[in-house]
């Protein structure tokens, strides 16, 4: 069995706002082996890019990681002072491909100034050989070389989102997060994207958390699925069994609200009503207000990830 | 707009504007500011504004603050001025004259005695001068050991034709008289023979070249109110009584006895008399070298500053609003135009070519015509935001949906836009009101604005001209410098509070 | 088949760049962008009509020039038959927009923020002067906002739009193009801001009121799986043309023209068995601008297929390959 | 629009706009300068027919006529029989050659209104390049620190401070440091700031201190102010993030990477504060008798010489458009996306 690049154990990340504690990120427990890809996918505001950015170690103020546990490689990075976390683990264990390549860049420095900050920051590299790495980069996710000496705005969009890709790949991370890299792109570009993280799976292994709303570009990519509902994973599992037998079921919904490209479908379904505020979720399960199952435990109790076949978890009482 | 959603918007505007403190705050002190613009003539005096041109020659020049006695080792005494007609103890007649007398009790209690005293404000039905009224004042200074004669004559049987002032300091008489009582007190000899006039001493004195020094040359305001006994009940050498260097005040109760003689067919009308005890200090904010009363000077300026700030402000925010909309509704060369316009009026230097303007309408810009100068050079700031504004919001959605309901320009101009712009129209009229002021300081403060507008300004000028700041006058300067902060404090507040409840896009922050 | 009630011919519309004074003043030629450059469809009675493309195809542009949100560069509008194009006076207008109406895609900037929701739904009644007595127009604001499920609607009628779900926000929105009961109605990208589980509630929604109230959409996208579900017919426009047009499903499973090929092949489907095979798209390059057109086949320097000599200078035309389903090739069914 | 027309642009632009502060200040004061002549002309032959009675006794010239014939050739001399529209265009034409004649009387123990100019230009521009410098340099620390900690008790104070120094007048400021620091402590010789005149650099220097402080006080907390709220904006973009992602110690992500990026709009800001503070600045120079362009002009203005406030107007337009222009130039120069003057959006 491969070994666990990543370890997540009980991670709680509240935001602490005015108006009350949001709890963001809720008690997640999950691993990450190595060369593979996880999706994590649900709603907007349940907490996915949050989770993006606890897992750098960087949670977004007014945020703070309240409990849990997360290990790269076995090494526990909760806790470290931030001068550690910024000189031995991000970017060198970690590193991450921003949505929004349009801001992820700083527009007054070249390409090739942002590509090499890392290496000679963490490697102490010389200005010309981490240039020269940077460029290695750029060919591997199939850009011109030269363009580290352009600016961003000379770019288009998509020339953009791959140079962040390199820019994560270019210390080789042992895990990379990869935070919506594909919204706001063209459905060709968003192809192209899709098939270059593809290829650099295949070719250079990558362990890689996938985070999206759009559950048909995770099946496209990622090799095990987790579904986040109102800050906790309420299903995880293989793409296949996820995806073809759905357990929560809030998947099951979320699934049948996609409509297909080569099937008839009937009636799309919907889930009634909206996500609940995580300054006070739910008591029991955080679903039960929309689920169509509901039963009275449900709204008491809250269910733990239950095995519903080999590798495959769900949080469901109907379980 | 609907009077039922202006109401609403006003309600949910108040209600978060009242959880601004600095808003709040500002909006005290604005109703304040408006409260004392208003009742200034009735705070300090309606004739300020005449004072202001002409100054006042019977208050002390330069006096600082009475309240400054509360921080200094010697205390100054403060400026008063006592009404006769409060005092008024009785008339009798006598040869067809008829006299009134008068008794002021006056509390010294400090260690320099009074500049001055000044006694004017006494009308008469008399038709040529031998009718005059004529005048006598003897003070009864506190009991001194030592001293055998508290009784000091001042002056007696003085003409006081219709307006007439007189300023014991300066008279000749009493300071002949006050010689006379040092004389009949022991400090000096002076020979007169039994019987002699009061004139006639005088004359005498006169005749005597060191004493006649002494009289051009002394302050008798000094020997009234100081000690003439040390405290081994010495008398004082004549020299010392009168030129010492320190104060050694006689502090107590001194009694004036005013008489007025006035032939009895003479109606003398002592309603409006007044005794002006001049002070060393002056009131609450002392006064400027011209006698003019810097509180009432200050509580003026307010009426004018507020008139400038506001009628520029809005006008100018007005004309910005309607030329930045104007521009953007337009579009294309109409807009291009009236934007290279803009541009061209913004890079104008406004401070220079007001200066020029100044000297061009003769050294002196009229409020009124400042207010025109300073609108023409100050909305472009404004059309440029609103212009920019008004783009923007023209290419929002809801504009395009209102479009393709059907809705008119007028109806998208004035539901749609104009309505998102008002907040910052007022905003940006609250803030560019200290602007205004500014401009206005700053000319009058080079000479250049209007002499007879009552504006801090103007004061602050006088205080350049008075060199106010080497000789030290701080009084002079610090109260307008103020006051124009304080105004400008009110509005950034109200401004900064209005934007951040208007404008949603700086609550995030 | 039955009269189109709406046509589009030959529809063209140029956006000038904009050019400095010294430019226009030395009389250069102005450039212009070819947003919409030749357009034809026709739209049939209670039918959803798609018009897919990537960004910058012109497919919004269409959409505002069928609304006259934009006047047309050149070519005709027919709405019921008559001309669109011409009628200028203010009445004309008014009485296009009750029957033609528009649906944004973003619900949060189609709704003024300082507007309640009754301000919003009663500004097109106040505009075309329906209902006389603010009662009057109440009743039908309740009507609207019970049609599109925001119930009860006096819980929302004094709520500002940011007090709403962004579900409940585009309902609104569809509220009041109805309120006018329309007979055409222009969708741009309606649900592409929205999750996966609202879309498929606005989506059926709009579904729901084709049947109930006869409405014809022009449904305007980039996804080709919810033009697949929502519309009957297809049209996919690339840089201000339309390259293919036919049948929803028969386009999709039948594709004719290369460029329509490269969109389907580049739709995700939630089928992970695919996840290691890298399928590689038929297409190269990236969008030119449409400032400077290729020649020929405007495609050609995208298409793997294209033939020097041919795609490079001539320009192909809109040809009936199949029944209903026409492609603007040259190398249809030889490739 | 490319960089080098866009300069054009605003050159051509510049130059229109000086071109007409100029006419306007001609057609002003071609009015005011007849009043002036005409005085000086008359009480010229004044004395010139005393003189020419002592030298040339009973001549029996009619004096009536001598003066006319007199006056008449002066007026032609100095022109003042042109029309008027001529002599508009004489004196729009001299100004803008920097010819700005001669004054009536001395000042800055000249009689010439350019050499005037050019002595007091120097010191004004060692004052304010002084000023502008420290407090840049001062609103950029505060501003950054503030900006990092938004709700601090510094950001607060810089706000508060803010505010009531963009209400005060700077020049009454240093009436009161005049009065705190010369006055009252005694730090500084009275005499320093009694006259205008300067003995030694040291001492001008030294003159230098409190006007510099007054400047400086009243402008860097509304600059900490602007430069605060740019950075706020800019820390938020994920620019920013990423390079904290990436790693990049914390000192360079505030000054490397937004600093760097907020510089393009924090210059243009800068500039035009620079400008607004202009008329506190003349003023300023006033108050402290600095021998400065500034006290020139309350000079021109208290003796009424007329073509030196034509010049002075002249060169305060020509640093204020040039410095505009400057603006421009540093904005395209800092942001590479701007190949055009963006500074005209702020």
């Amino acid at each position: 069995m491969t070994k666990n690049v990543l370890e997540v154990k009980n991670l709680k990340m509240y935001y602490f706002t005015t108006k009350g504690v949001v709890k963001a990120v809720d008690d997640l427990t999950f691993n990450l082996k190595k060369g593979e890809v996880m999706g994590l996918a649900g709603e907007s505001g349940c907490g996915k890019s949050s989770l993006g950015f606890t897992l750098m170690g960087m949670p977004t103020p007014p945020g703070k990681i309240v409990e849990g546990s997360i290990k790269i490689e076995g090494r526990e990075i909760v806790g470290l002072p931030d001068d550690v976390l910024r000189k031995e683990i991000r970017w060198e264990k970690i590193s991450m491909i921003f949505q929004g390549a349009m801001n992820a860049l700083n527009p007054v420095y070249t390409v090739g100034y942002q590509m090499t900050e890392p290496l000679i920051y963490h490697k102490g590299m010389g200005e010309e050989e981490a240039l020269d790495r940077a460029q290695r980069y750029l060919e591997l996710v199939g850009l011109d070389p030269e363009i580290v000496y352009r600016y961003p705005h000379e770019l288009s969009g998509g020339m953009k989102q791959r140079v962040v890709i390199a820019m994560a790949l270019l210390m080789e991370p042992s895990v990379v997060i990869a935070d919506e890299p594909t919204t706001a792109l063209d459905v060709i570009v968003q192809a192209q994207i899709i098939n270059l993280m593809k290829r650099l799976k295949k070719e250079l292994g990558l362990s890689m958390i996938f985070i999206t709303h759009d559950l048909s570009i995770l099946a496209e990519i990622s090799d095990r699925i987790a579904i986040m509902y109102a800050g906790k994973i309420v299903e995880i599992g293989d793409s296949e069994k996820v995806y073809y037998e759905p357990a929560h079921p809030y998947t099951q919904k979320l699934l049948a609200a996609i409509p297909r490209l080569h099937e008839d479908v009937d009636r799309l379904e919907f889930i009634p009503g909206q996500p609940p505020n995580l300054i006070e979720p739910p008591k029991g399960c955080r679903f039960h207000p929309r689920c169509p199952y509901v039963m009275q435990v449900c709204k008491e109790q809250e269910p733990e990830l239950k095995e519903v076949d080999k590798d495959h978890y769900a949080a469901c009482w109907l379980l | 707009m609907r009077w039922v959603d202006l109401k609403d918007s006003l309600k949910s505007f108040w209600s978060s504007y009242r959880r601004q403190k600095a808003g709040m705050l500002g909006l005290i002190l604005l109703l304040l500011l408006i409260f004392v613009a208003i009742a200034a003539p009735w705070l300090t005096s309606p004739n300020v504004p005449k004072v202001w041109q002409v100054g006042n020659p019977l208050a002390p020049r330069n006096a600082p603050p009475t309240w400054i006695n509360a921080f200094s080792h010697y205390k100054q005494s403060p400026h008063e001025v006592i009404s006769l007609s409060n005092y008024f103890v009785g008339e009798n007649k006598s040869m067809g004259y008829t006299i009134y007398k008068f008794k002021i009790q006056y509390p010294f209690k400090y260690d320099y005695p009074p500049k001055d005293i000044v006694f004017t404000g006494l009308n008469s039905t008399a038709q040529n001068p031998t009718e005059a009224p004529t005048m006598s004042m003897i003070i009864e200074r506190p009991h001194e050991p030592g001293v055998k004669t508290e009784e000091m004559r001042i002056f007696s049987d003085v003409q006081i034709p219709a307006g007439a002032v007189i300023q014991v300091a300066s008279l000749p008489a009493a300071k002949a008289s006050v010689l006379v009582w040092l004389a009949e007190n022991g400090v000096y000899k002076l020979n007169i023979p039994p019987g002699v006039p009061p004139d006639m001493i005088s004359y005498l004195i006169m005749q005597n070249q060191t004493l006649f020094g002494y009289m051009s040359s002394m302050d008798i305001m000094w020997v009234i109110f100081q000690r003439i006994v040390d405290e081994k009940g010495h008398l004082y050498p004549l020299h010392d009584v009168l030129f010492h260097q320190t104060p050694r005040a006689l502090e107590g109760t001194y009694t004036l006895y005013v008489t007025i003689k006035a032939p009895s067919n003479v109606k003398v009308d002592y309603s409006n008399a007044k005794l002006i005890m001049v002070g060393r200090t002056y009131g609450f904010m002392g006064t400027d070298q011209m006698g003019r009363d810097i509180w009432a000077d200050l509580v003026w300026g307010v009426r004018v500053s507020l008139y400038i700030g506001l009628a520029v402000a809005i006008t100018s925010v007005l004309v910005g609003v309607l030329y930045g909309v104007t521009s953007a509704y337009l579009g294309g060369w109409a807009d291009e135009a009236l934007q290279r316009f803009n541009e061209f009026m913004a890079s104008m230097p406004i401070f220079p070519i007001l200066i020029l303007l100044g000297m061009y309408f003769g050294g002196h810009i009229t409020i009124n015509l400042l207010i025109g100068l300073l609108v023409l050079f100050g909305w472009m700031g404004t059309a440029k935001v609103a212009r920019s504004m008004a783009l923007q919001i023209k290419e929002q959605t809801y504009i395009e949906a209102a479009k393709a309901l059907g809705a008119s320009t007028w109806r998208v101009v004035f539901r749609h836009i104009v309505p998102q712009l008002l907040p910052y129209a007022f905003a940006s009229i609250a803030i560019s009101v200290p602007g205004a002021i500014l401009s206005e300081a700053g000319l009058s403060f080079l000479g250049l604005g209007d002499p007879t507008a009552v504006t801090w300004g103007q004061m602050l000028n006088a205080a350049q001209q008075n060199n106010a700041t080497l000789n030290g006058y701080w009084w002079q300067v610090l109260p307008p410098g103020l006051a124009i902060a304080l105004v400008g404090f009110v509005f950034v507040l109200i401004g900064v509070s209005l934007d951040t409840v208007l404008n949603p896009k700086l609550k995030r922050s | 088949m039955a009269e189109p009630i709406l046509k589009v011919e030959n529809l063209k519309k140029y956006f000038p760049l904009k050019r400095g004074l010294l430019d226009s003043l030395r009389g250069k030629p102005g450039k212009f962008v070819h947003a919409v450059d030749g357009v034809n469809f026709e739209i049939y009675k209670q039918q959803v009509f798609a018009l897919v493309g990537e960004s910058g195809c012109g497919k919004s542009t269409t959409g505002r020039l069928i609304v006259k949100l934009l006047e047309p560069t050149d070519g005709r509008i027919y709405l019921e038959g008559q001309d669109v194009t011409t009628i200028t006076t203010k009445e004309e207008v008014l009485a296009y927009r009750r029957k033609v109406q528009m649906i944004f895609q973003d619900p949060f900037a189609s709704l003024n923020p300082r507007f309640r929701i009754f301000d919003v739904l009663e500004e097109p009644l106040l505009i075309h002067g329906i209902g006389e007595t603010r009662a009057e127009r109440e009743e039908l604001i309740y009507r609207a906002l019970e049609m599109v499920k925001v119930t009860p609607p006096e819980d929302y009628i004094s709520r500002f739009p940011h007090m709403l779900s962004g579900g409940q926000r585009q309902r609104v929105a569809i509220a009041r193009a109805l309120i006018l009961n329309p007979e055409f109605i222009v969708a741009d990208e309606p649900v592409s801001m929205l999750d996966v589980s609202i879309r498929a509630e606005i989506l059926e929604l709009m579904k729901e009121l084709k049947e109930k109230m006869g409405v014809t959409y022009l449904y305007i996208t980039h996804d080709m799986s919810t033009a697949r579900y929502f519309a009957d017919w297809m049209a996919v426009m690339y840089l201000g043309r339309i390259v293919e047009i036919g049948p929803a499903k028969r386009l999709i499973d039948n594709p004719l023209h290369p460029y329509t090929r490269a969109l389907l092949a580049a739709v995700p489907e939630p089928k992970p068995e695919r996840r290691n095979i890298i399928k590689e798209l038929p297409i190269k390059g990236e969008v030119p601008s449409a400032v400077d057109i290729p020649s020929g086949c405007r495609f050609h320097p995208r298409c793997i297929y294209a033939q020097k000599g041919l795609c490079d200078v001539k320009q192909p035309q809109l040809i009936e390959y199949e029944h209903n389903h026409w492609a603007e090739c040259h190398l249809v069914g030889k490739y | 629009m490319g960089f080098g027309r866009y300069l054009t642009y605003r050159l051509v632009n510049a130059a229109i706009v000086l071109f007409f502060v100029v006419l306007l200040t001609s057609v002003l004061f071609v009015k005011l300068y007849d009043v002036q002549m005409v005085n000086v002309i008359n009480s010229q032959v004044q004395m010139e027919w005393m003189h020419y009675q002592k030298t040339h006794p009973g001549s029996g010239v009619n004096g009536t006529e001598w003066m006319a014939r007199r006056t008449e050739a002066l007026y032609h001399k100095y022109g003042l029989d042109r029309p008027y529209w001529e002599r508009v265009w004489i004196l729009t034409k001299n100004t803008l050659k920097f010819d700005f004649g001669n004054m009536q009387i001395q000042i800055f123990g000249t009689y010439s209104a350019a050499k005037a100019i050019w002595m007091a230009l120097p010191k004004t521009i060692l004052l304010f390049t002084t000023a502008t410098m420290v407090t840049i340099l001062l609103g950029i620390l505060l501003g950054v620190k503030s900006a990092q900690n938004p709700g601090s008790l510094l950001d607060r104070t810089i706000s508060v401070l803010a505010m009531l120094t963009t209400s005060l007048p700077m020049w009454w400021l240093g009436m009161l440091f005049i009065l705190i620091f010369v006055v009252e402590l005694g730090w500084l010789p009275v005499n320093l700031y009694a006259t205008v005149a300067v003995n030694s650099w040291g001492d001008l220097l030294l003159k230098m201190t409190l006007p510099l402080l007054t400047i400086v006080t009243v402008s860097f907390g509304g600059w900490a102010w602007i430069i605060r709220n740019i950075m706020i904006g800019t820390l938020q973009e994920d620019y920013i993030l990423v390079a904290r992602a990436k790693g990049v110690p914390e000192r360079k992500v505030i000054y490397g990477h937004a600093l760097r990026a907020s510089a393009p709009p924090i210059v243009t800001m800068v500039i035009f504060a620079l400008l607004g503070s202009m008329s506190g600045a003349i003023i300023t120079e006033v108050v402290f008798n600095w021998p400065g362009m500034g006290r020139l002009y309350w000079t021109a203005i208290t003796q009424n010489a007329v073509n030196l406030v034509v010049g002075l107007t002249y060169i305060f337009t020509l640093l204020y458009l040039l410095s505009m222009i400057l603006a421009d130039l540093m904005y395209a120069w800092l942001d590479p996306r701007v190949k055009v003057g963006a500074s005209t959006i702020v």
